[in-house]
């Protein structure tokens, strides 16, 4: 504090001749003059120079270009400054100021007789800084993209039983004994074997401290199962060192799945993103590994509890199952043989139904239908007989009658006949017959006049002479 | 004797009769003795149609019985 | 003898009977015998169908029992 | 004989019988013997059916056991 | 013999008789000898369900003990 | 042999044995011999189980000891 | 290191006979074999966890040299 004040209160050189204070005193007039604000400037801490004690910082700011210095000043934030800059920054970014952080401050010009010139920082914007990490975390996510290796070691089997485990870490850290214990506690202590490689957690020297112990397991690979890397307790600043590509890179090329445990922090980093399983915590990375063995050990037990109970119940209902096929036996077979029966009984009524209606229609015809016809025709016949005979009855009276009846007939015109030639009926009717010797007379030629003539009357004879014949 | 005598030739004579009669070759003698002989066979013939007719009668109605 | 005569002998003796009254073929002297035989012909032929029925009538009845 | 004689063979003289009376082929002398045998083929046929009918009886008491 | 006869057959056979009875296009004659023959296969069929149903019995009888 | 066969195999069978038996796929014929068949089998498979079951029961306890 | 530990292998060939087992996919004829086989991977994984087994043994040797 005292220095400040002999910087300011320096009285103004003296013409011609000066003393070097005096070309000092005129400088810092000019430079008080020119540059009598304060500058918002973005530069990089080199090298923060924080003196725990006085509470001052003296933090040597650069420029670089392609990797090489520009510029380069001299900087100090005194105390009571840097305490409330710190603690804005720390809120702001969960990072306090460190070692190679970009960052943006409103500085002021400030030269001094003895210390020469320096920047007086007032004020820095966190959010620059802010911005400036995520730049460096994205540009190393991109290229570990590009490269085709940021799931490579999340693309690693991880066994169910982490066994054989490498540990970067401190073995003072707490972090590393809250681990220790946990494993030790576990159901199954003598689970996991567990060898340390210490290495520098935080910082810029953690990033090579963290390859080189990968660098050195790599060697040994095959006697473990995983490398954890674990940090922490306490803190949570200094952790932009696992946003570095070079750290990155080496645990996704990393042989074995690498897990992290190193705390708490408001963005992922990138060994975190690349990294086989991110855990957070040492605790809760003990406990995955020891819920692991629990877990493996669960499926032991519920195998014997299976077994066991299949021992107890399993064989005896196959047992009791294959009794059932004594009953199913039975019943198939009386269920057959009712069927059997039932159906030869079905056959059986079918065959009497239709034997049956065969047997009445014939008798049928035995007991109606032939000797109904044979009645019929005998009937029949014996009525045309009977009709012949009475016929012939008929026949027998009309023709005998006629045979008679023409008999009779001609006796009777015989009869006509004998009473037209009977001369007694002529003579009757006043005729008469004429006798010549005798004889009928019946032609006058016959007679000579003089012939003695008998003349027959119905009544009485007379005789006569022939006086004259005529033809 | 003459019911005895065959009907059949009864009439036979008859006919010859008539037949000798119309011939003329008669004596008026024998005529009447014809004559009367006819009448005599119609008398006859008669008789033995009457006769069978009741017989046959008698036949038949019996028959019918 | 009549009822063992043959009917179809009887019935054609009957039948000639009738043919030669018809045919004049009998004389009449004869007549009336002829028919009483047709009479005794027709009787027998009757008494034959009569049986018969009466016969069959019993083998169908006695059938049926 | 009889019984042995096949029914259908029995069944077929009976019809020529009814046949032969039916077309007057049978002379009124044989007509009660021909009578007299067809009642013998249908005894003779309904003893078949009887034989039948018991064999069928003789199932259904199988059945009913 | 019959009792050796396929069960199976039997009942075909049996089946077929009755079809044919059932279709009435079978003799008097043949219907006896049928109705015979069906009464003597369905006492075979009777006699091997009976027997079948014995031996089965004494299988499952002898199996529990 | 019989041990030697398949349990399931022998179970299969079986049942083909009861399922063909209530289908009808088994003649009457053939009854009794699958059902001795049936009884063979059910007796092997217990055989099977009882073995079985002795020999695991031995195992597991063993295993907890 | 992708290939997996003889331990995953075991514990699950040992899930895959209990569950056979429960949902009785397993044959009682390779009932015992099986069982006895889930008795043997049991007591491996048992001394995978008390690490005990001679892989694990092997593994320390290596580590500590």
């Amino acid at each position: 504090m005292s220095d400040e004040r002999t910087y300011e209160n320096t009285p103004a050189a003296p013409r011609k001749i000066f003393a070097l204070s005096q070309l000092a005193e005129s400088i810092r007039v000019q430079i008080d003059r020119t540059f009598s604000g304060s500058y918002w400037i973005t530069a990089e801490i080199s090298k923060l120079n924080h003196y725990p004690q006085s509470g001052h910082c003296y933090p040597q700011l650069v420029e670089k270009k392609s990797g090489q210095i520009v510029a380069d000043f001299r900087a100090f934030i005194l105390n009571s400054r840097f305490r409330e800059i710190n603690a804005k920054f720390a809120a702001a970014t969960g990072q306090t100021l460190t070692d190679g952080m970009q960052m943006l401050c409103r500085c002021k010009v400030s030269f001094h007789a003895v210390y020469g010139l320096s920047l007086n920082i007032v004020d820095v914007e966190p959010s620059y800084t802010l911005g400036e990490m995520a730049r460096m975390r994205q540009e190393a996510l991109e290229k570990l993209k590009k490269e085709g290796i940021f799931s490579q070691n999340k693309s690693l089997a991880l066994p169910i039983l982490i066994r054989r485990l490498a540990v970067i870490s401190v073995e003072t850290s707490k972090g590393y004994h809250d681990f220790t214990d946990i494993l030790a506690k576990s159901a199954y202590p003598d689970a996991t074997k567990i060898r340390l490689f210490p290495a520098l957690l935080q910082g810029d020297a953690a990033v090579g401290s963290i390859v080189s112990a990968l660098e050195k397991i790599k060697k040994v690979a095959g006697q473990f199962d995983a490398v954890t890397i674990i940090r922490g307790g306490g803190g949570e600043v200094g952790l932009d060192c696992y946003d570095n590509y070079e750290m990155g890179r080496a645990v996704c090329t990393f042989p074995l799945p690498v897990i992290t445990g190193i705390g708490h922090a408001t963005n992922l980093t990138v060994v975190e993103q690349v990294a086989h399983k991110n855990l957070i915590t040492p605790t809760d990375l003990a406990r995955f590994i020891t819920d692991g063995f629990t877990r493996f050990g669960n499926r032991i037990e519920s195998a014997i509890r299976s077994l066991s109970i299949f021992r107890k119940g399993s064989l005896q209902v196959q047992i009791a199952n294959l009794r059932q096929f004594d009953f199913i036996l039975q019943k198939a077979i009386k269920g057959r043989q009712i069927k059997e029966k039932s159906a030869l009984l079905n056959i059986s009524r079918k065959g009497v139904t239709a034997a049956q209606a065969a047997m009445r229609e014939a008798q049928k015809n035995l007991r109606i239908r032939y000797p109904q016809q044979l009645a019929d025709v005998v009937h029949q016949q014996i009525r045309t007989r009977s009709n012949q005979i009475n016929n012939q009855k008929s026949a027998l009276g009309h023709l005998t009658d006629a045979t008679l009846k023409s008999r009779s007939h001609l006796v009777q015109i015989l009869s006509e006949k004998v009473k037209l030639l009977d001369p007694a009926n002529t003579l009757k009717r006043g005729y008469s017959l004429t006798l010549s010797g005798g004889k009928i007379v019946r032609n006058a030629d016959n007679l000579q006049p003089g012939d003695q003539l008998e003349t027959i009357f119905a009544k009485g004879r007379a005789e006569s002479t022939v006086k004259k014949t005529r033809p | 004797m003459s019911k005895k005598a065959r009907y059949e030739n009864q009439i036979e004579e008859l006919e010859t009769i008539i037949r000798d009669i119309e011939n003329e070759n008669i004596s008026v003698d024998d005529l009447s003795a014809k004559v009367k002989r006819a009448a005599e066979l119609i008398r006859n013939c008669q008789a033995v149609l009457q006769n069978t007719s009741k017989e046959v009668d008698e036949i038949l109605k019996e028959m019918n019985d």
